[in-house]
């Protein structure tokens, strides 16, 4: 991950334009603390409490999401880490790029990336469906009627 | 911008109404003068930041009486018993005068000076300066830690930025070309390319600093070569009171990297082997503050008598270990580090090992109190301005007192801008002849060609040891023979250098060799101007000649270079005398 | 105690690799061995200085001062930015060679000598110099608690060690770096400066204060000793608040 | 003589080695996020669908790999707000690397006390 060397600065600081460094920089400070309650939380509950990774199936997921609680702290963790993670994507982008063009084009990409997962993952966790109708219900959370 | 006009082959020319030579504290003080009013062009062989004005460490002298009462009488003073009755009186009298608008100035320009509680520049002691000519040492410093002159040198160029001021970094002027005896401008070499450009400008101010690299121990950088001073020497102009050059007392010992005088300021205290403090034998009343020649003296004599410390017995000591660490840190935190650094000295719990170290130049190019260079006792060269350490006003006579030196060149570097400014508003350019830089296109060819046996290096340190062994504090009439011979010996061998890099690009080699030939020519002058002074007064010691002799030598030296060798000095220069300006002190000895 | 000037450490033979570059004649840069003998008080400035004067003149640096206060030699020894007059040989292992080569991320121009136009113009670009309105006769006042506020970035020599250690400035050296927001620093802080919002305006840009990733490698190359990624937090916190 | 690297690498101190593992802990947790957001989604898919892709989590070279998942993200996310601490705290710049040796320190404890736990559950499985 060392960077490359360049003994030459590929081209004259342009100067001033307006920008939202300040605010990209405030974002990672702030979504930080929240991402170590939210993700640090998320990793205990999944993985140590109770029977860990083992327990996790299906019905594990059902579970969670059937409480408002845990769907909004999922959908929290979701938003936050997403962007935080792809606004650092960006800084690395923009270190490591020197054309203006292959920058912009890996910035869309990110940001497009960002976007759908988001909108997917927000998606699951409203319309989601702890009891499928048709499912097999062995593999329902303990509360569907099926079972 | 570039004034560039035509540029045929390798020649690049350009034209201004004033031009700079050296980017130290004079240089960019006369820049800031002139800077608002002209076009105003500076070049310079260092970064400016990178000139050795930064390396001061003490302080400047203004008697703004902040901390305790003082007047301008009483700096002019001790500028004059300090520098041994031969300074210019009316000088020191405008240099003290106008120090308080100086340090004004600077703090104006945002120098950020250390503060008393009131909020005003704060001020502390140095050697030779005293309330009511010579009652008590007084605070007259103004400083900024112990980097005033570094913060001098950022604040000048920070008002260079903000000025807009033209800069020629990394270009070495190696010409001064004058046409018919007015200056017509200056030939320069361009570090980065190798290429030569021609600078033609109404008024040019000198101001390419001191030459202590003609000494092997020296406070001063390596690139101090005197290379203005030579070059003015060369074209006829004389050089005023060479044989005093200042050797500071305390240089770390065996490297000569000073450490400033405001560590005795502070309260240090100089001791010998046997932990004496022997000032009080040499200058009861004022004691470790005395001026820089009495010390520098006083030290080679203890050494010279047995009394030095270390193994050899060869430097004394520097004790300031009773001083709050506290103190220390906020006063002096470059200094020791230095101690720390270099010797692997702690100051706060041992005493640092020093001895004197080559220092300042007073003497140098003449120039009357409008920083106008002079070609004779009395002579005006229309045009021509020098200030800072390569001049010679001369406000330091036989020995310059600390802390007058950065005021200097803030003084008369501002005069040399206002004074060369003023005279470009009406001078016509002097015609630049056509063939103008071909002396230092031969000069440069021959030295590039050169594939002789000699070594630069091997030339120099033979100089710079010669010059230390026998220039140094102590001299005779045979030490300063034996260094004449030993010049003109490497005057002939120089003749038969060999030159490694035949580049273009970056040929520091190449002007090493060039500066070689400075650094003769100068040391050439101090000795000759060394043995003709038969008396002693201020940093200049001659054993066999060991008392001031007023009836005599109350005179500058001027030494000018002639065609041909001459009888009396054996070389070929004419050794001239210059009537000292007396106005209000008559000389009296000296006594602290 | 007192004898620490004499040579308590005998000579001895070290060898520098020095990395060696001139356009003039080499197509890329090469490393270079050289055996010189040395004294415990040399320093690397005085094993250069003895390679180019008794082995190799056309070896080429930059020097001045010779003892660290002019920052005219900031290059690379043993993988860390520090001035060569500055680094004494016997502090560096001298059972292994040393490796010396210019400081990184400004184009080289000749050996150790970089173009350091771009570095001074990011210094330019703050404004370096106290912006006041007022016209004072006399000293303006400033307590020396304000006064030692801005102490430390005062000390900034220019010799870009900071800003040549920056990993963020190597990468595309559009990067204002450390140096220039040191340099910023020390106006921002000063209580007579009325330029703050300005430079604080210019620091805000997408090459300002906000790359910093607070790598530190500034901090630790500053010879100066200056708290170089302290300044910098504190120019971002000014941001912020919109003044010091 | 051994071959020389065209530039020696920069023997920076703590503070640019932890910003490197900062970084490239950040990458790595990006690229599992992109993934983990996409395997989750499949609940809405079908139990079954979700229950074979999450099977693959519980084999033991994606076990193995998951403990170093949990070490970066622990790393990054403590090492992030170390980062915070010297961007507000005025003294943080002065204790940077002592926290960074604390941030290891947890790191490293917290990962040991989690192996056995996870690898007994993931081998038995
Ligand atoms: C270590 C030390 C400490 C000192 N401390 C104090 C103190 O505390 N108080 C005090 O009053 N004085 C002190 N002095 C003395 C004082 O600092 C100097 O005398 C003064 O700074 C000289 O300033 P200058 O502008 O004349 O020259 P410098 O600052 O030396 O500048 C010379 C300039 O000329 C340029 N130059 C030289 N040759 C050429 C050329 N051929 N072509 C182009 N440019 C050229 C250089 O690049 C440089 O920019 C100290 C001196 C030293 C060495
Ligand atoms: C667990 C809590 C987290 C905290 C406290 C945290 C904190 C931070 C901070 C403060 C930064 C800015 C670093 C700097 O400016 O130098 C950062 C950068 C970054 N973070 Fe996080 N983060 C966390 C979680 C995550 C997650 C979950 C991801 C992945 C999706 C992620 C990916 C990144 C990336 C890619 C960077 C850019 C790294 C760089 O520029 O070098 N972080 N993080
Ligand atoms: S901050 Fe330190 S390292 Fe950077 S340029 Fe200034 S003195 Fe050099
Ligand atoms: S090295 Fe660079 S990343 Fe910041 S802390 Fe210093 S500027
Ligand atoms: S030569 Fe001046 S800083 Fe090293």
């Amino acid at each position: 991950m060392m960077s490359v060397i360049i003994e030459t600065p590929a081209k004259p600081r342009t100067r001033k334009q307006a920008n939202l460094e300040k605010y990209g920089w405030l974002f990672m400070r702030i979504s930080g603390p929240l991402l170590v309650v939210l993700v640090f939380t998320h990793l205990v509950v999944n993985l140590v409490v109770g029977d860990g990774i083992k327990a996790i199936d299906f019905a594990f997921v059902a579970g969670k999401w059937a409480d408002p609680f845990w769907q909004v702290w999922d959908l929290a963790m979701l938003w936050l880490a997403l962007i935080h993670g792809t606004n650092g994507m960006r800084t690395i982008v923009n270190d490591y790029t020197e054309k203006t063009k292959v920058r912009l084009a890996l910035g869309t990409t990110l940001w497009a990336v960002c976007g759908l997962l988001i909108l997917l993952g927000t998606l699951v966790i409203f319309t989601f469906d702890p009891c499928p109708a048709g499912a097999n219900p062995d593999l329902l959370a303990s509360f569907c009627p099926a079972q | 911008m570039p004034q560039q006009e035509t540029a045929d082959s390798n020649i690049t020319y350009h034209t201004f109404d004033v031009l700079i030579v050296g980017a130290g504290g004079a240089g960019m003080r006369a820049a800031i003068e002139a800077g608002a009013d002209a076009k105003v062009g500076v070049i310079s062989k260092l970064f400016p930041t990178r000139s050795h004005t930064g390396a001061a460490q003490g302080g400047m002298a203004a008697a703004l009486a902040n901390v305790e009462e003082d007047s301008w009488e009483w700096h002019t003073f001790d500028t004059v018993k300090g520098g041994d009755y031969l300074v210019d009186q009316d000088a020191a009298e405008i240099l003290a005068k106008e120090s308080v608008q100086a340090v004004i100035d600077l703090e104006n320009m945002g120098l950020p000076f250390n503060r008393t509680p009131e909020g005003k520049i704060d001020q502390r002691r140095f050697g030779g300066h005293t309330r009511d000519h010579g009652k008590a040492p007084v605070r007259r410093s103004c400083y900024a830690a112990d980097r005033t002159g570094h913060m001098i040198l950022q604040t000048l160029y920070q008002n260079c930025v903000k000025l807009g001021i033209d800069f020629y970094n990394e270009f070495y002027v190696l010409d001064l070309v004058m046409n018919d005896g007015k200056p017509a401008g200056v030939v320069a070499y361009e570090l980065a390319t190798g290429d030569i450009h021609v600078f033609s400008s109404k008024s040019i101010v000198f101001a390419t600093g001191g030459f202590g690299k003609i000494y092997k121990t020296t406070s001063n950088a390596h690139t101090l070569t005197g290379d203005g001073v030579a070059i003015a020497f060369r074209r006829g102009i004389p050089l005023e009171d060479m044989e005093f050059y200042q050797f500071h007392p305390t240089g770390l010992a065996g490297l000569g990297i000073l450490l400033s005088e405001a560590a005795r300021g502070e309260g240090g205290i100089l001791r010998n082997a046997s932990g004496e403090r022997f000032m009080e034998r040499y200058a009861p009343t004022i004691k470790d503050l005395a001026p820089r020649d009495m010390v520098a003296r006083a030290m080679a004599n203890e050494v010279r008598e047995g009394r030095g410390a270390g193994p050899n017995k060869d430097y004394v000591l520097l004790d300031l270990t009773h001083l709050e660490p506290a103190v220390i840190d906020a006063k002096l935190p470059d200094i020791t580090e230095f101690a720390r650094t270099y010797l692997g000295v702690e100051p706060y719990t041992e005493p640092v090992p020093v001895f004197p170290t080559a220092h300042y130049a007073m003497g140098g190019i003449p120039t009357n109190i409008k920083a106008e260079v002079l070609s004779d006792n009395d002579t005006v060269i229309p045009g021509l301005y020098a200030a800072g350490e390569c001049a010679c006003v001369s406000v330091h006579g036989a020995n310059r007192l600390g802390t007058n030196s950065l005021l200097d060149i803030n003084v008369f570097g501002k005069r040399a801008g206002q004074y060369s400014v003023e005279y470009a508003k009406t001078a016509k350019q002097v015609p630049m002849p056509a063939n103008a830089a071909d002396d230092v296109i031969a000069m440069i060819e021959k030295v590039r060609k050169s594939k002789g046996k000699e070594k630069i290096a091997q030339l120099r340190k033979e100089l710079q040891d010669s010059m230390d062994k026998n220039a140094q504090v102590f001299r005779t009439e045979e030490t300063l023979q034996e260094a004449i011979e030993k010049i003109q010996e490497l005057r002939g061998r120089y003749e038969n250098i060999a030159i490694q890099d035949q580049g273009k690009r970056f040929n520091t080699d190449l002007l090493e060799a060039i500066e070689l030939g400075f650094l003769l020519d100068l040391a050439e002058v101090t000795v000759v101007a060394c043995r003709e002074r038969r008396e002693s007064r201020g940093a200049h010691l001659r054993e066999d000649y060991p008392d001031r002799d007023d009836k005599k030598f109350m005179v500058h030296s001027m030494v000018y270079q002639q065609d041909k060798v001459q009888k009396k000095t054996g070389t070929n220069m004419k050794i001239g005398w210059k009537p000292v300006v007396v106005t209000n002190y008559q000389p009296m000895e000296r006594k602290y | 105690m007192a004898n620490a000037a004499a040579p308590v450490i005998d000579s001895f033979t070290v060898t520098l690799i020095i990395r060696r570059f001139n356009p003039e004649v080499d197509s890329e840069p090469k490393w270079v061995d050289y055996d010189v003998e040395m004294y415990g008080t040399d320093r690397v400035l005085d094993a250069l200085h003895k390679i180019k004067w008794e082995q190799d003149g056309s070896l080429t640096f930059r020097r001045s001062c010779a003892h660290g206060v002019c920052g005219s030699d900031a290059m690379r020894i043993n993988g860390r930015n520090r001035l060569a007059c500055k680094t004494l040989i016997k502090d560096l292992d001298i059972s292994q060679p040393i490796y010396v080569e210019p400081i990184k991320g400004l184009p080289v121009e000749k050996d150790l000598i970089v173009d350091m136009n771009p570095f001074y113009q990011a210094y330019k670009d703050i404004n370096p110099f106290l912006i006041a309105s007022d016209k004072p006769t006399k000293e303006r006042l400033q307590s020396p608690e304000d006064r030692a506020r801005y102490d430390d970035t005062t000390k900034c020599i220019l010799c870009a060690a900071c800003t040549t250690s920056c990993p963020v400035f190597w990468t595309d050296g559009q990067y204002f770096g450390p140096a220039a927001i040191v340099n910023a620093h020390r106006f921002i802080f000063d209580s007579r400066d009325e330029g703050a919002e300005l430079r604080i305006d210019i620091l805000n840009d997408k090459e300002g204060v906000w790359r910093c990733r607070t790598t530190f490698n500034c901090t630790e190359a500053c010879p100066r000793g200056i708290e170089v990624t302290k300044a910098i937090a504190e120019v971002k916190q000014a941001i912020l608040r919109g003044r010091a | 003589m051994a071959i020389r690297p065209a530039g020696t690498l920069y023997r920076g101190k703590v503070g640019m080695w932890s910003w490197v593992l900062h970084r490239i802990s950040g990458v790595g947790i990006f690229f599992f996020l992109l993934v983990h957001v996409l395997d989750t989604a499949l609940v809405r898919v079908s139990p079954e669908a979700y229950n074979i892709v999450i099977e693959s989590y519980k084999t033991p070279v994606v076990g193995l790999a998951e403990l170093g998942l949990v070490g970066a993200i622990l790393f990054h996310g403590l090492n992030g707000l170390r980062v915070i601490a010297i961007d507000f705290w005025s003294k943080g710049t002065k204790y940077q690397a002592i926290m960074f040796w604390i941030v290891i320190a947890i790191t490293v404890l917290a990962v040991a006390a989690f192996t056995p736990l996870h690898l007994a559950r993931v081998f038995s499985h």
